[in-house]
């Protein structure tokens, strides 16, 4: 018959309206932004950030500058703090990322030796002036480790192992070698256990 | 109290005119009385026109499983009102080598068409701004108005996209009317009158026009045709963004554009009101709600059918936007005619079965002339 | 309440009438004549129906001729505007005067 | 209610007034579409005059016919020639001067000869209502030869214009 394609079609329609009214799981999935958010995967990575054990003071960067090294768009810049006399110490004075250039591959997270910078989950990152405002310090790039805890508990139990390893294999002094990998529960965290 | 309820609007009136009637001369009365019921109906024309528009974003946003405008108020009803500040100040261009003269009217040419319609319309039992003997040819007279100045608008312009799309709309309109004139006469045939009021007593206790064999395919045609006459999807090739920009509006903007767009919502209000007003008997329905309430809902069913059209329905190609008008609704609605004189002339049980024996004839006829523009039944390889 | 004199509405068909003559007889495009011939239809068109309502025992007989003298100017219409087109394909020229030998 | 039908009288004379205006825009403007405008308006004007006769049915047929059909056909052969008429050159030929006096003098004589007639007002015809269903009976009844005529005329000319207007492939 003539019009029964229309028919068909104008019936699914008429069905998915009704579905958004009488029956909304199946039907509407718009997440209202602002006021609910769609929770991020564990291992999603934008700008990263340092890491302080207790205090901002207890950073764990020692200014190795080797993140700055590896940095492909070289986006990173450490100077190393001195004490009086001149003396190179173990921590960094200036520690700035360039959000602006960062292309959060997460290499620096690899790369660094002393645990001490990961990739963050914090996507609202609007600000007013493309130079001044990306231009991310040391101050904004500090958040303790209990952050890092909570944002990736699978990594953060998997690191946890790998430190109190080596914290112990250090005390008997014994030579330190790259103890096995303990195989973590998989690496890639189904969806849904997430929500612990 | 339902006959309070009913009337409420003519003894709100009505009290207002004595009321001034005091201090008034007789003959000002008079003047106010026709003013009150133009400034209400131009007062109300462009409210409607902007609900309408939070109507269509929210239907067609539920149509496609999403919510639509809720920022705005609570379920979005200050949309509207958003949308309108936001046209006031948009910057209005004028091209430069344009026909400043006539781009300048357009605009407001094409609101007055349809606000012209709503003085014809029967919103409820004798709530009629102009009850004039020739209602339904006045209607038809005015409606062939938005054609000459939505031409203007595209002319006057000066540019290549809406002068194509002024002369497709042209096209359109045109050859969309003369089948609406045509599945409106049967209608004046049975009740041998032109005023819209009485073509609605004549539809009175549920004897609506849309049950009887010849009224419920007119109902259909006038209804597919209102839609063309509008420029609403499926029919709505002349403002398409994808073909040519956006047809004959492409050099306006601010509040020129909000006036085409009003012009084209309040159309569709009217549209949908004289055919409720021709085959969905007007203001009939039961006692015990008011008749303007049933005239608004019938209207309100036929807005939201044009909405759902617009969200299901693909647009057409022009020729076949053409072929259609032509082929299939102007032959059917000559045939039409012959059989409503049937359903007039003959007997009770006699024009039940001549009916819809022509309209057997009429309908496979169409079919048979038609074979070659029937899409043929695709055959999907990988259906199994 | 005495009604609009006659005479005024004769006096007013014949300013149109002699509007759409001059339109007619001085008008270099061809489609300007042809509105200037609509307007001399439509000044008669008013008299026909001035003179049924005021004049004649039957009023309706001038409105019938009037529904006419429509129809038959939009035949006119119709056929002039076609001469029009095919004179612009054929000769490239919507001037009357270039029309002026009556050969091809 | 003398002062309403006054406003009456004073509104029949505007509308006279804009109808002569712009049937003199007609005549005069050079951009042919600016004229096809005011011819709208010319005819828009004569509708009002027709009400004023109470002639309901012949000013909505006006406006649906007169501008709904011939005004578009007219329009569409503006734009089709559009690229031809050139606007510089002045729009009237050379007749101007002596076509506008002679029409002077024959204004002045019919109007001297116009107003002199006592036309024999029958007023009974001025109250009679005329709507859609006496023309028709009229059309279909005593006139029905001419209803029929013309129709053939109409059919006629619209083929022909179809084989005029057509570009022959």
């Amino acid at each position: 018959m003539f019009g029964w394609g229309i028919f068909k079609g104008m019936l699914v329609t008429l069905w998915n309206f009704l579905l958004t009214y009488f029956y909304p799981k199946k039907g509407i999935f718009t997440v209202q932004y602002p006021e609910k958010k769609i929770p991020v995967a564990q291992r999603y990575r934008n700008f990263p950030f340092l890491v302080y054990d207790g205090t901002p003071h207890m950073i764990r960067c020692v200014a190795c500058k080797i993140c700055e090294a590896e940095c492909p768009p070289k986006c990173i810049y450490i100077v190393p703090e001195k004490d009086p006399e001149g003396k190179v110490l173990k921590k960094p004075a200036v520690f700035d990322i360039d959000y602006a250039i960062c292309m959060n591959c997460g290499i620096c997270e690899e790369v660094c030796p002393f645990d001490s910078i990961y990739m963050d989950h914090e996507y609202e990152l609007s600000k007013y002036q493309r130079t001044e405002d990306l231009m991310a310090h040391k101050e904004e790039l500090l958040k303790p480790w209990e952050h890092f805890a909570k944002i990736r508990p699978l990594d953060f139990e998997r690191i946890e192992a790998k430190r109190a390893a080596k914290n112990a294999k250090a005390k008997p002094a014994a030579p330190a070698e790259s103890s096995a990998q303990k195989p973590g529960p998989g690496l890639i965290p189904p969806r849904q256990g997430q929500e612990k | 109290m339902t006959e309070f309820l009913d009337q409420i609007f003519i003894i709100a009136k009505n009290g207002a005119l004595n009321f001034l009637g005091v201090f008034l001369p007789d003959w000002m009365i008079l003047l106010a009385r026709i003013l009150i019921s133009v400034v209400t109906l131009v007062a109300i024309a462009p409210v409607v026109m902007m609900y309408m528009t939070w109507l269509e974003r929210k239907v067609l946003g539920r149509i496609q499983n999403r919510y639509g405008p809720n920022r705005v108020g609570i379920f979005g009803l200050l949309q509207p009102i958003a949308d309108g500040i936001k046209m006031l100040t948009k910057e209005d261009l004028v091209p430069k080598n344009a026909d400043k003269v006539i781009h300048f009217i357009a605009p407001m040419v094409i609101v007055i068409a349809p606000l012209l319609v709503l003085a014809v319309l029967p919103f409820g039992r004798n709530l009629i701004a102009a009850d004039l003997n020739v209602g339904l040819l006045f209607f038809l007279g005015v409606s062939t108005f938005g054609v000459i100045a939505l031409f203007m608008g595209s002319w006057s312009s000066k540019n290549k996209y809406s002068l194509l799309g002024g002369m497709r709309a042209f096209a359109q309109m045109i050859s969309y009317e003369i089948p609406m004139l045509l599945s409106v006469v049967p209608v004046i045939l049975t009740t041998s009158s032109l005023s819209t009021v009485a073509i609605v007593e004549a539809q009175l206790q549920g004897k609506w026009f849309i049950f009887t064999p010849w009224g419920g395919f007119a109902s259909l045609v006038f209804f597919l045709c209102g839609v063309a006459e509008v420029n609403r999807t499926p029919f709505d090739l002349p403002e398409a963004e994808s073909e040519i920009v956006a047809g004959f509006h492409t050099e306006y903007s601010g509040m020129k554009f909000a006036l085409f767009y009003m012009a084209e919502f309040i159309s569709t209000f009217a549209i949908s009101g004289l055919a409720v007003t021709l085959f969905l008997g007007g203001w009939d329905g039961p006692g015990i709600l008011p008749s303007w309430f049933w005239f608004g809902l019938k209207t309100l069913i036929l807005i939201l059918i044009m909405i759902w059209f617009r969200g299901t329905l693909p647009r057409f190609r022009v020729d076949q936007l053409m072929g259609f008008a032509w082929k299939v609704f102007l032959p059917f609605t000559l045939g039409n005619i012959f059989i409503a004189a049937l359903w007039v002339s003959l007997p009770f049980p006699g024009n039940f079965i001549a009916d819809t024996i022509g309209i057997t004839v009429i309908l496979t006829l169409l079919q048979v002339f038609n074979r070659k523009e029937m899409p043929k039944k695709r055959k999907y390889l990988c259906a199994n | 309440m005495n009604p609009i004199p006659l005479n005024h509405f004769v006096i007013f068909s014949l300013f149109l009438f002699s509007i759409g003559l001059y339109g007619a007889l001085t008008r270099r495009n061809v489609i300007g004549i042809l509105m200037g011939i609509e307007l001399m239809l439509n000044a008669a068109n008013i008299n026909l129906i001035a003179f049924s309502r005021y004049v004649s025992q039957s009023p309706e007989t001038g409105q019938i001729f009037a529904i006419f003298v429509i129809v038959l100017a939009a035949c006119a219409a119709a056929i002039g505007l076609a001469i029009v087109l095919a004179m612009y394909q054929n000769r490239k020229t919507v001037r009357a005067e270039d029309i002026h030998i009556l050969k091809w | 209610m003398e002062f309403l039908y006054f406003l009456a009288k004073t509104g029949f004379y505007a509308t006279a007034l804009v109808t002569l205006g712009s049937a003199v825009l007609v005549v005069t403007l050079r951009n042919l579409f600016h004229c096809a405008l005011a011819l709208i308006l010319c005819l828009l004007g004569v509708a009002a005059t027709y009400l004023y006769l109470k002639a309901e049915f012949l000013a909505m047929i006006q406006i649906l016919l007169y501008i709904g059909a011939i005004m578009t056909l007219l329009i569409f052969a503006i734009m089709l020639t559009n690229r031809l008429a050139d606007q510089s050159v002045s729009q009237t030929n050379r007749q101007s001067l002596p076509a506008f006096a002679l029409l002077a003098v024959f204004n002045v004589f019919c109007i001297a000869s116009l107003t002199a007639v006592p036309w024999k007002i029958n007023p009974a015809s001025l109250t009679a209502p005329i709507d859609a269903k006496i023309l028709g009976a009229h059309l279909m009844g005593t006139y029905v030869f001419p209803f029929e005529i013309i129709s053939v005329v109409l059919i006629i000319a619209l083929v022909g214009a179809v084989i005029l207007g057509r570009t022959d492939q």
